[in-house]
């Protein structure tokens, strides 16, 4: 078992790794198209952690969802706002963010995630090896006593972004 | 553990998959000859020599169908879990299901109503 | 296994990070990208505290496939407003555009 | 983790480092399962050339070896030899990896390919999802190959070429719902053990023509090969990529092609099932004759139809292919549960018998030939609409031009 954990841990490291690396790229390039890439590379490391979670479903809709759409929606909106003049993005404030954002994480680590469940020995393993599968969820995203109402919700969610977003860039459309 | 097994193959699956390609792109570059020059590596467009910003300015229209193509890939999401789930459900889960589409299919309609998804 | 902790600490970086980013970016488009990273931090938080507290129970899974929904909605919106402000403005700094301000 | 197949294989041969002997395995298995792909992508160039010069009369490659085999080779070598020219302009960085990109997307899907019974790179319980997921890696390849080479002809063939494509993943995957749907699964695997009595094919042909109509589109081909309009784009995204890189997109889109031929022969034609498939060799054998049938089938189109006009492709696909593909979804749930709640049909395919899913086949049969029909006829009445207002409008013109 030892090897298990071990390569697990690795992996785990590794996909951290990426993901903040891309974090960190997507926060410091001034490039935006080139931060496209690193928010995906970040989205990919987090796909990776949702695998080693057992929960690939959502690592594959990370893929899809995230690489797939997402991605190329950024890209457009990069290539359609890019301003005339100036490639390179400014920063403002940078070091007071910075100052806001470490206080942020310290204070998430020493404030709740180290005293609450980082002291608790119950949560260094998951309570059981049994997951749940992608049909349990089809049952319950259906089910009466279920999630039905966010699923349809979350239907008319998406059309109301669509048809939403559809009318704010049409306008843009006229404009030009 | 049976899972993570799994998506160890795919890991490594992973890591191997851009050695195939690099593989003969860096042989490539071991044998290939190199002499730049100047002219070579000018932007290659037609000949002439290039007249302003690369980036030119876009179309709306793109980001229309990447918007709608976003909205029924999420929708996806959804969709496959039940489509999977199918089998064991009643036909409360198929009226759900109905529903759920037909919400999509109304911004479909209004897209075309609004003639935006026509290339234009 | 990886202790339950070590997955809130990657996300709260994470979450950081996109916290960095919003208020540091002054061009819209990366705002909204710091906005993305903020919201999948909060989704490996939901996915971590379901695989380790209630792997059995669906609402995990649930929620984090909701959130994509959301996530999504926002991309979608948040981009076309930006677009829009840029074609009307010439400007995508999000502090430029008021209009609205009386 | 219990240490079987190859890694047993491993172990025998003295590697006594468990983690080691697993990795190992895991190794030989990737390089077996993407070593398919890999020596048939060389084939394929010459079976693709050869059928090309065939449908337009020409004798095609003949000279490097017997019957021109070796003409890939000799390709290859060309391109290792060609100076590889980088744009002064260029993103470096990104502009190598896209090509990379490219092709590794396609090569990872066979990672979910069952290749013969129990050879099978992984059987994920996702797949389906899984390979979708991983080909909308190549989107954003060609849109970053458009970026990097900082080129105006580069970026527009980009753009032109991604908003094709996210435009035709919409049918390919509502297509992909259905035989999901009807195997409850989305394991490749358990997809195929669904057909082992009836091939989808019979019980949504409809889905199949969206998914392989969508497939072309994917991989550039005409009708749909504006990606390539020489004459109007210059090559399109590619036009700054010469020697091996431009090569690599090449043979990626090649292998995509055979790629979705075998998808289509597992989604919709039982994959490796057939005649006495159990032996793993025979096994292979039906699925490369369905593939490489689906295949040829994508070649004979691709040189027989002529291109369509961005206008006309766009428009196929939003008020037809997705309207279409929609309807077909819910039309064959609501079949499928009519179906299964009236107990006609079997809700576990795999554990039925031919008997048990032939009625289910003639009634979800019908009811595509049933949609075709409708379809047909709403064309007919569409286009003789469209005739008569032209011919009105012609008639007015000529009046107008008698009373002047």
């Amino acid at each position: 078992m030892a090897d298990v954990s071990f390569s697990i841990a690795l992996a785990f490291v590794i996909f951290s790794v990426i993901s903040l690396g891309g974090a960190l790229g997507v926060a410091l390039n001034r490039n935006l198209f080139r931060g496209t890439i690193w928010l995906m590379v970040s989205l990919f490391g987090a796909a990776g952690l949702y695998v080693l979670l057992s929960a690939p479903f959502l690592a594959a809709v990370q893929i899809l969802v995230y690489i797939g759409a997402i991605a190329i929606l950024f890209t457009f909106a990069v290539m359609l706002t890019r301003s005339l003049t100036q490639v390179r993005e400014r920063f403002t404030r940078v070091w007071a963010n910075l100052v806001v954002a470490v206080l942020l994480f310290v204070l998430l680590i020493i404030g709740i995630i180290w005293p609450v469940w980082g002291s608790n020995p119950d949560l260094a393993q998951p309570v059981s090896d049994v997951v749940v599968s992608t049909t349990d969820l089809g049952v319950a995203l259906v089910d009466r006593n279920g999630f039905v109402l966010p699923f349809e919700v979350a239907s008319l969610l998406l059309t109301a972004a669509m048809i939403g977003a559809i009318v704010i860039a049409r306008e843009a459309d006229d404009e030009v | 553990m049976d899972v993570l097994n799994q998506w160890a193959f795919v890991g490594v699956f992973l890591l191997l998959a851009p050695i195939f390609p690099a593989l003969p792109i860096g042989a490539a570059t071991l044998l290939r000859p190199k002499k730049p020059n100047v002219l070579k590596s000018q932007t290659y467009e037609c000949g002439v020599e290039t007249v302003g910003d690369t980036w030119v300015q876009f179309r709306v229209q793109y980001y229309i169908y990447g918007l709608v193509f976003l909205v029924f890939d999420v929708e996806m999401v959804l969709l496959f879990p039940w489509a999977v789930a199918y089998n064991q459900l009643d036909m409360f889960a198929f009226g759900a299901g109905f529903l759920f589409i037909f919400l999509l299919a109304d911004a479909l309609i209004y897209a075309w109503k609004k003639d935006v998804l026509v290339w234009k | 296994m990886v202790p339950l902790w070590m997955y809130l600490v990657v996300s709260a970086a994470l979450f950081s990070i996109g916290t960095f980013t919003v208020l540091s970016r002054r061009n819209g488009v990366a705002v909204l990208m710091g906005v993305e990273l903020m919201l999948n931090a909060v989704n490996i938080n939901i996915v971590a505290f379901w695989r380790y507290t209630a792997p059995t129970e669906v609402n995990g899974l649930a929620f984090a496939a909701f959130i994509f929904v959301i996530a999504a909605a926002e991309a979608a919106v948040g981009l076309a407003i930006i677009i829009t402000v840029y074609r009307n403005r010439h400007s995508v700094i999000p502090e430029e555009a008021d209009l609205l301000r009386g | 983790m219990e240490c079987v197949g190859l890694c047993e294989f491993v172990t025998s041969l003295g590697v006594s480092d468990m983690g080691l002997a697993l990795f190992l395995g895991y190794l030989i298995g990737v390089l077996l399962v993407s070593g398919v792909p890999l020596v048939t992508v060389i084939f394929l160039i010459w079976i693709e050339r050869k059928i090309a010069a065939r449908i337009q009369d020409r004798i095609g490659p003949n000279r490097v070896g017997p019957f021109g085999l070796l003409q890939t080779v000799a390709d290859l070598l060309k391109l290792l030899a060609k100076e590889d020219i980088t744009p002064a302009a260029a993103d470096r960085l990104l502009y190598n990896a896209a090509p990379i990109v490219s092709f590794a997307s396609v090569v990872l899907i066979w990672a979910v390919i069952p290749i013969a019974p129990g050879f099978v790179g992984v059987d994920l319980d996702i797949g389906a999802l899984y390979f979708v997921a991983v080909a909308s890696l190549g989107t954003l390849a060609i849109m970053t190959a458009g970026w990097a080479s900082n080129n105006k002809y580069a970026l527009l063939g980009a753009f032109r070429v991604v908003a094709l494509l996210v435009s035709y993943e919409i049918p390919l995957v509502f297509a992909l719902v259905i035989p999901v749907m009807l195997a409850g699964s989305m394991s490749m695997v358990d997809i195929i053990n669904a057909q082992s009595h009836m091939w989808f094919i019979f019980m949504a042909p409809v889905a199949m023509l969206m998914f392989a109509i969508s497939s072309q589109a994917e991989t550039g081909r005409a009708p749909f090969d504006l990606i390539e309009a020489e004459s109007e784009l210059i090559a399109g995204f590619n036009i700054e990529y010469s020697g091996m890189k431009f090569g690599m997109f090449f043979a990626a889109e090649f292998l995509h092609v055979f790629t979705n031929g075998i998808l289509i022969a597992v989604l919709f034609m039982g994959g490796y099932l057939g005649l006495f498939y159990q032996f793993p060799l025979l096994g292979f054998l039906w699925l490369g004759l369905k593939g490489g049938l689906v295949y040829f089938v994508f070649l004979w189109v691709r040189n027989t139809v002529p291109r369509m006009r961005i206008d006309q492709v766009m428009r196929f696909n939003w008020f037809f292919l997705v309207p279409v593909s929609i309807l077909n979804v819910i039309l064959t749930a609501l079949v499928l549960k009519l179906l299964q709640v009236w107990g006609i049909a079997p809700v576990n395919l795999a554990e039925s018998s031919l008997l048990g899913v032939l009625p289910m086949t003639v009634i979800l049969l019908l009811k595509d030939i049933l949609m075709i029909l409708f379809i047909l006829g709403r064309i007919s009445q569409e286009g003789r609409r469209a005739r008569l207002d032209a011919e009105r409008a012609h008639e007015q013109l000529l009046t107008a031009a008698a009373g002047d």
